[in-house]
């Protein structure tokens, strides 16, 4: 097991196999994302408070989960890179960051979308999670501006390292200052819990597994080039560029 | 010379003359301490300004711009927290010294704290009273504030040590710091609106003061490990 | 009691290049290591990833044969550094600059005064360092390094902004040091004589 | 037809799922457009090198 992981984190071995996982992921994860788009606009009844609006759900969740598992890999990934020095973590934790930021966005943005209908508002401030979401934002956009202010990219993985993991303590306590805040203004939340039937869960259970899926395959995508820039001066990746077939 | 048993300073030698000096910097440099406090006054004067000075107004939302205005204060004072002793090498000094860097850093910060935070706190008082706050709120206010500004100085020190030695730094600095920092300003503020309400807010003193003791605890270690990143 | 400071296989990449790699060296009390090459070639990157504060991409550096990110606080508590970054704070005194380090590592049983006298900076004393002419400033350095009673100096470019008798003072200082069973390592780009034993790294 | 009205919220609810295949798909592209450059660069780099040799 151990022996097998050092082999994955050799970069020639990982940068052949991402080559063959990546569609692996990606095509299961669009069969899953296609299906549950279909059971959950089309076949699940509509929720009986929220109407049709309520198959937001489908795809506001999804993206609300990935955006806090992808700053939960960065962290992790920076930890491992600054403990055991492993250069691929480090790659892992620079390609989790801006498709982690993208997955928040789009959160917010369909968040207040859903929140027209039963806020009657684009943006409402007393809903924690709203606020908490908005907060990662800016934490994801703190991250990747420390990271593009250092010029040398070994100093730029530790410092970030460091910020992805005070990030993270500080994650936890945002969200529970954020609740204690909005309980004192009777913030509203539309995201009422167990008022969701057995097939309405289902459906969203396939969607958030077809988006990890995604998810993982994007981010091979972006670690792959992250390790070929890194090691654009070893010898395993000349041998790639210049072998008459490439590696692309 | 090498004969002679050598021994080491303790660690709270260190940490006192770390703080000591970074007092004494000040104390020659009065206006690195004062302009953060000018700032937190004119920040706190603009607002009725901008939205017109009627008494329930300023009443209402006066916990809440004291505290943003006292955030922005200790971010301005924040950036040059180790950007002289990277300058000067002695940085390098406090690197290469026995003495463990996260005391070293508690040290500074402490300094930090006793010429940005606790001036800020001692002003307070002046503005919240033209906000039209009562004494008993007042108290409540400075208790935040002291609470609050421990720990804006402990989780600055990180920002602080991770941009520094970076151009455009500040900006930085507070785009790193400001969403950190958003739950202290979260729990001080409404703190003490509560207790304006005469409510009970005693539930954010105590998470402030855990907050504190948090990073009293986390923060040196995290600025430690910022520091010999930043230099090398 | 005698000391040794040896490197194995030191190998570091700054950014892009390089610098060097497969470098090793070992040196013994009374012994002094210079560290030669042109400018901007690694010699101060070298001295500062030996010092411990940078961090190396491969090999070790031992104190008395012991790695020292496992003793980090016995190998800087035997150490002091001489850079050219003086690490003096411009608007305190030479005193209070100099009370600070005392507080830092183990001062040894000098009488400041004479330490002064020596160094040419007794009259300099109640002045703000950033009154002081670049060449004091250094001495002033110096005197950090006498003031602390460490058997390890790390001196990167002792010579710049000193003058001829300046130049004569640190060699002469050097000397001392190593004959009191003290190391020393050095990068310099000028060629200099001392008595002691002198071990040469050259990087290319 | 009824199905993609959704009452009145279907334009809420399509504006959703477009706005995810949007951000989807660029994010995507933008990752792919960086690994070509990337390798390019090197490409060149090291075609340069060769020809020098």
């Amino acid at each position: 097991m151990w022996k097998w992981f050092h082999q994955l984190a050799s970069p020639p071995h990982f940068y052949r196999i991402s080559a063959i996982l990546s569609p692996w992921l990606a095509v299961p994860g669009l069969l899953l994302i296609a299906y549950g788009t279909w059971q959950g606009l089309f076949v699940v009844p509509m929720d009986y408070q929220q109407g049709d609006a309520f198959r937001i759900i489908y795809v506001h969740v999804p993206s609300a989960y990935l955006s806090l598992m992808a700053y939960m890999i960065m962290a992790t990934s920076g930890g491992i890179g600054l403990i055991w020095r492993i250069k691929l973590a480090h790659a892992v934790a620079a390609a989790a960051a801006p498709i982690g930021a993208a997955f928040t966005f789009l959160a917010l943005c369909t968040g207040s979308i859903w929140g027209r209908p039963m806020w009657g508002t684009w943006w409402e401030w007393g809903d924690p999670r709203m606020m908490s979401e908005l907060i990662l934002l800016f934490l994801y956009f703190g991250y990747m501006a420390l990271r593009s202010a250092i010029d040398d990219t070994t100093k730029a993985d530790k410092a970030s390292a460091v910020l992805a993991l005070v990030g993270i303590v500080n994650v936890v306590i945002v969200h529970f200052s954020v609740e204690w805040w909005s309980s004192l203004h009777q913030g509203q939340t539309v995201f009422k819990k167990g008022t969701m039937d057995a097939d309405m869960k289902a459906a969203l259970f396939v969607m958030i597994i077809g988006f990890t899926l995604l998810f993982g395959s994007m981010l091979l995508r972006r670690i792959r080039t992250e390790v070929l820039y890194r090691e654009r001066r070893t010898r395993w990746v000349r041998e790639m560029i210049l072998s008459p077939e490439g590696g692309a | 010379m090498t004969e002679s048993v050598r021994e080491i300073p303790g660690i709270l030698a260190g940490l006192a003359a770390t703080a000591k000096r970074d007092l004494l910097l000040a104390w020659k440099r009065p206006g690195d301490v004062l302009n953060p406090l000018f700032f937190f006054a004119m920040v706190c004067t603009l607002f009725p300004l901008a939205v017109g000075p009627s008494a329930e107004q300023l009443e209402f939302s006066g916990p809440g711009v004291i505290w943003v205005a006292a955030l922005l204060a200790t971010l301005l004072s924040l950036n040059s927290l180790f950007l002289s002793d990277f300058e000067d090498g002695s940085l390098d000094q406090l690197l290469v010294s026995p003495q463990p860097l996260p005391v070293l850093v508690i040290g500074k910060t402490l300094a930090h704290w006793l010429t940005a935070g606790l001036p800020l706190v001692f002003v307070s008082p002046i503005l919240a009273i033209t906000y039209r706050m009562p004494f008993s709120v007042i108290g409540v206010m400075m208790l935040t504030l002291t609470l609050g500004t421990i720990s804006l100085s402990l989780l600055g020190s990180i920002g602080a040590a991770l941009t520094v030695g970076l151009h455009r730094g500040t900006a930085l600095l507070s785009l790193l710091i400001l969403p950190l920092a958003m739950p202290i300003m979260i729990l001080g503020a409404n703190a003490v609106s509560l207790a304006a309400h005469n409510d009970i807010y005693s539930t954010g003193i105590w998470a402030l003061g855990a907050y504190a003791i948090a990073s009293l605890s986390l923060a040196p270690y995290a600025t430690a490990a910022a520091l010999r990143i930043s230099n090398e | 009691m005698t000391h040794k400071l040896s490197a194995d296989n030191l190998t570091l990449i700054r950014g892009e290049r390089c610098l060097f790699s497969g470098l090793s060296f070992a040196l013994e009390s009374g012994g002094l290591l210079v560290l030669e090459g042109r400018n901007g070639c690694g010699k101060t990157s070298l001295i500062r990833a030996v010092a411990g504060m940078l961090s190396l991409e491969k090999g070790v550096v031992y104190w008395d044969d012991v790695p020292v990110e496992k003793q980090r606080q016995e190998f800087h508590g035997s150490l002091v550094w001489l850079a050219h970054r003086t690490g003096l704070k411009g608007d305190l005194t030479l005193v209070e600059n100099l009370g600070f380090e005392r507080h830092l590592r183990a001062h040894s049983n000098r009488d400041p005064e004479e330490v002064y006298e020596r160094l040419g900076i007794a009259r300099l004393k109640k002045l703000i360092v950033r009154s002081l002419s670049a060449g004091q400033q250094r001495r002033v350095a110096l005197a950090r390094m006498l003031l602390s009673d460490v058997p390890l100096w790390f001196m990167d470019e002792p010579f710049t902004n000193l003058d001829r008798e300046g130049r004569a003072l640190v060699l002469e200082l050097v000397d001392e040091h190593l004959a009191d069973g003290g190391l020393c390592v050095m990068a310099a780009h000028q060629d200099f004589e001392v008595n002691s034993p002198m071990t040469r790294v050259k990087i290319q | 037809m009824d199905a993609f009205a959704m009452g009145d919220y279907g334009a809420y609810v399509w504006s959703c799922v477009a706005l995810t295949l949007v951000i989807v798909v660029f994010t995507d592209w933008r990752a792919r457009l960086r690994h070509k450059r990337v390798y390019r660069e090197i490409e060149v780099r090291l075609k340069a090198l060769e020809d020098r040799e």
